[in-house]
């Protein structure tokens, strides 16, 4: 039996998303920038793509800049728009459990002179409006809030944040990232300036990702040269991986309402399963506002390497942090924004599900967290003795 | 960073798990803050280690590192056992991924700190 | 018949190159960063791709750090060596033929407060060793000039560049996008501090390019965040593309030579067989230091793209300058730099051959090139009256 | 950046392509400098154009709209064809891409200045 529960830090390629690639490569394999009838037919498919993903988000083609992932458009969007607009302000806000690629920009800008603010989370991961409020001023250029935090889960009132911004004069950019395919994005509505998003949490390529852009807002590009995408984001444009992108957008479009309910389903059965299974166990995260896909789960008195370690013998892959930072060796600083203890924190697993997930997956985790828990819980010397 | 079968082998089925009630040398290592916490119990006869025992709180390499101490350990005299170094542990493991090199490899510290645990109280009871 | 010569626009991915890519869109799918099989399977996978584009250039696999494409393998090299060590010197010299990408940094940098010189080249599109000479002094930060120029395919002296550089401190960046495949290159003898490779240069899949980075040296990273590629350049990785890319240097390693010597055939019939065919049609470029696979061609009196076009219908797919740059409508930069007036500029192609081509295209080209040019001359005001 | 059929069809077979070598008047637009120049050639009989040629060094936009335009204009007043404006060829052609409309589609223009230079020199022989 394998179970993959680890689609925060990677999915499979939709089979229908890679069928759409194929030509591309080594038939269709024409630059766009070309005068002639490939060069015609990478335009066509670009137009096609950007179109695809624009439909997402309701936003139009043109607002659409392809980039190489969801770390380059967070790239994007927050250095050139601090830099472009500097002159609306010297602060930037954001949120304390923003992706590290967010909290690491906000960092070089603050070195650049910009004040950074960060917002903090209540104990469930909600953003706290009120103190939003006195951190955006009329000084402010940018404030960045997640759409959804894909570690915990938790999703973040959006239009209000975008509101305070706006209230102030401030652009307002959003980290749709985790989100995107899992709940509905409308960008004007929602009144978004900027947002990231990347292909693959939509089962589209790794390589490609696109920073959507309001008519009319300027950026400074990160990378120059040629001046494609705009003149935003420059090199010869990465056509099999657009039109993936474009085409997991379609279908993440069409499948998104019934596959958020199925997933909802099956996110609370392991939850509820694996709390009244294993003793000493939390839910990390908020219960209600959360992402269908997503369970963290807290295990008192053990580490969380050695659970994942255990589970993947077991042909179960999870996660203990978003995977991007687990290299650091440092508690997700997610779970740490939460108040969790750093050795809470260490305890913590990201069960995150996607289309290949059914019951029976569930039902396999269920059954065999207790022994595993068990296991390293004898082992561990912070464990009570009503426990061993 | 991926372990060795070795390391695997030590983490499914660690060796010498568990406490002494009353072992002669107690050494602990670590903190549970940075994510690793390790205990070694030892029984002592005839400067020997007669019997050990581990408990951890922690990643695979903390685990399987500990358990490898253990078994490097019994039996041997207690100036064997000071001479057990983290690198010997890591070697005898098929190596370590680096960067746990030396962050989860503290077992030979905490087996080091049971054996001078139980020569301080024995040498206190000597002079006393 | 199709006869697909614009191999500097675009290259077709080797079949080989997708086949050993195919694995890793839909089944070995994991995240280099994840902690379980299908993590490690990853890693494994980034290792030995590392290892076969570093065979390439004789590198070290660590010396390797992947990126998006050669534009942002441009930016990162310079850009991040400038910044990063900016107090070696506050000079940057170029050559005025490298690519877009390089010279639209420099103009960034320059923007910055860096003093940016150019070189110029001969007649021909070799680089003015004693000017250069001259301008490299030792407050110089940064040296870069290409290996060769994938438009007039001229093959610079690199070496002896890279000399001079070194003579006065200054890191040395080489362009090798152009150049990798088709020529040896060794970041060893050739005394290389920085090298950016492209790809689908190497018929390898668009979206994956790298920076050869020499042991030690350190860069200021364009892209931040989870600190993937040592640091340098972080982002959650791109694992089919980097195989493909993988893939693809081991394969240009294995059949360099012979390749080279096939297309060095074919390129100098072409030369030859336009030269005899078409009056007043003159090669620009190196007659010897070229790229085995380039042929740049003027024809006097008639403009690119209406010779483009017409070429187009019969399906013969060729250039007029580097891809990139077509969109601006402006001749080539790279033209202009050898002397040329713009008009003379307006009416050169550039056939760029590749592994699909064969003796028979060849032929085909120079069948219907006299034809082509007759028709467009007579349309033309400029054409004298003995060629009508 | 694509071209239309129609324009395709112009570029291929283009309409009254040549030289008028007694015309009544000549316009030329652009400059081979920026890579678009085009000659446009008329004779009038009754204030109309009885005949048209052009030639024309630039791209295809470039060709196939002063084609177009000596189609449109053929066989209409002198007051009609003032009235041929760009837009109204590149209409005619089905389109242009956005970069063509400004740069490459003059040959309005040189229509304009030919028959201007037909009544400038007919005006003039009337007033000497
Ligand atoms: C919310 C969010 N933003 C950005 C990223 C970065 O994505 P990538 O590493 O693909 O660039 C992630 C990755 O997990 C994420 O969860
Ligand atoms: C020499 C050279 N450098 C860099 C590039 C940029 O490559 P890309 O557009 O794939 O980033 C090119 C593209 O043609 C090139 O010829």
């Amino acid at each position: 039996m394998n179970v993959y529960m680890d689609h925060e830090a990677s999915r499979p390629v939709d089979p229908l998303v890679l069928e759409a690639m194929m030509p591309y490569f080594s038939e269709k394999f024409g630059n766009p920038a070309s005068f002639h009838k490939l060069g015609f037919e990478a335009q066509r498919a670009m137009k096609t793509a950007r179109g695809q993903v624009a439909s997402l988000i309701d936003a139009q083609e043109s607002e659409i800049i392809f980039t190489s992932s969801a770390t380059e458009s967070n790239n994007l969007g927050l250095i050139g728009a601090a830099r472009r607009h500097r002159k609306r302000g010297n602060r930037i806000v954001v949120s304390g459990i923003e992706h590290i690629s967010v909290l690491n920009v906000c960092k070089e800008l603050g070195r650049e002179g910009f004040e950074i603010k960060y917002v903090p989370v209540d104990s469930e991961g909600i953003i706290e409006l009120d103190r939003l409020s006195e951190l955006v001023n009329d000084e402010t250029v940018l404030v960045s809030v997640m759409v959804a935090n894909g570690e915990i889960g938790t999703i973040q009132p959006v239009k209000e944040v975008a509101e305070v911004a706006h209230q102030h004069g401030a652009l307002f950019h959003t980290d749709a990232t985790a989100a995107a395919g899992q709940i509905s994005l409308d960008v004007s509505t929602m009144e978004i300036d900027l947002m990231t998003l990347s292909s693959n949490d939509l089962y589209g390529p790794r390589g490609t990702g696109c920073l959507y852009v309001r008519t009319g807002l300027r950026l400074k590009p990160l990378m120059i040269g040629g001046g494609q995408e705009a003149g935003m984001r420059s090199g010869s444009e990465n056509i099999p991986g657009i039109v993936g992108m474009g085409k997991a957008a379609e279908l993440a479009k069409e499948t998104l309402l019934a596959e958020a309910t199925r997933l909802t389903r099956l996110r609370d059965r392991l939850i509820r399963g694996m709390m009244e299974s294993v003793p000493d166990s939390y839910l990390n995260g908020h219960r209600k506002q959360r992402l269908p896909n997503n369970v963290n789960m807290r295990f008192s008195y053990i580490e969380g390497e050695s659970l994942i370690l255990s589970l993947d013998q077991l042909g179960i892959q999870v996660s203990s942090g978003s995977a991007c930072t687990a290299k650091t060796l440092e508690p997700s600083h997610v779970l740490l924004s939460l108040g969790l203890k750093h050795e809470e924190a260490h305890g913590s697993l990201v069960f995150t599900l996607g289309k290949g997930n059914n019951e029976g997956d569930v039902e396999y985790v269920i059954q065999h967290m207790p022994g595993v828990v068990r296991k390293l819980r004898a082992m561990s010397p912070l464990t009570p003795e009503e426990l061993r | 960073m991926m372990y060795t079968e070795k390391v695997l082998d030590h983490f499914r089925n660690p060796r010498n798990v568990g406490e002494i009630e009353d072992a002669d040398g107690v050494g602990t290592v670590g903190n549970p803050v940075c994510g690793d916490l390790m205990s070694i119990y030892i029984k002592v006869e005839d400067d020997r280690i007669s019997d050990i025992k581990f408990k951890t709180f922690g990643c695979g390499a903390a685990i399987a590192t500990t358990s490898m101490t253990t078994e490097l350990a019994k039996g041997r005299t207690l100036d064997e056992a000071m001479q057990i170094t983290r690198e010997k542990v890591a070697e005898e493991l098929g190596g370590l991924p680096p960067v746990k090199m030396h962050c989860s490899n503290l077992a030979a510290d905490a087996l080091h700190e049971a054996v001078t645990n139980y020569r301080t109280k024995n040498d206190g009871e000597g002079v006393s």
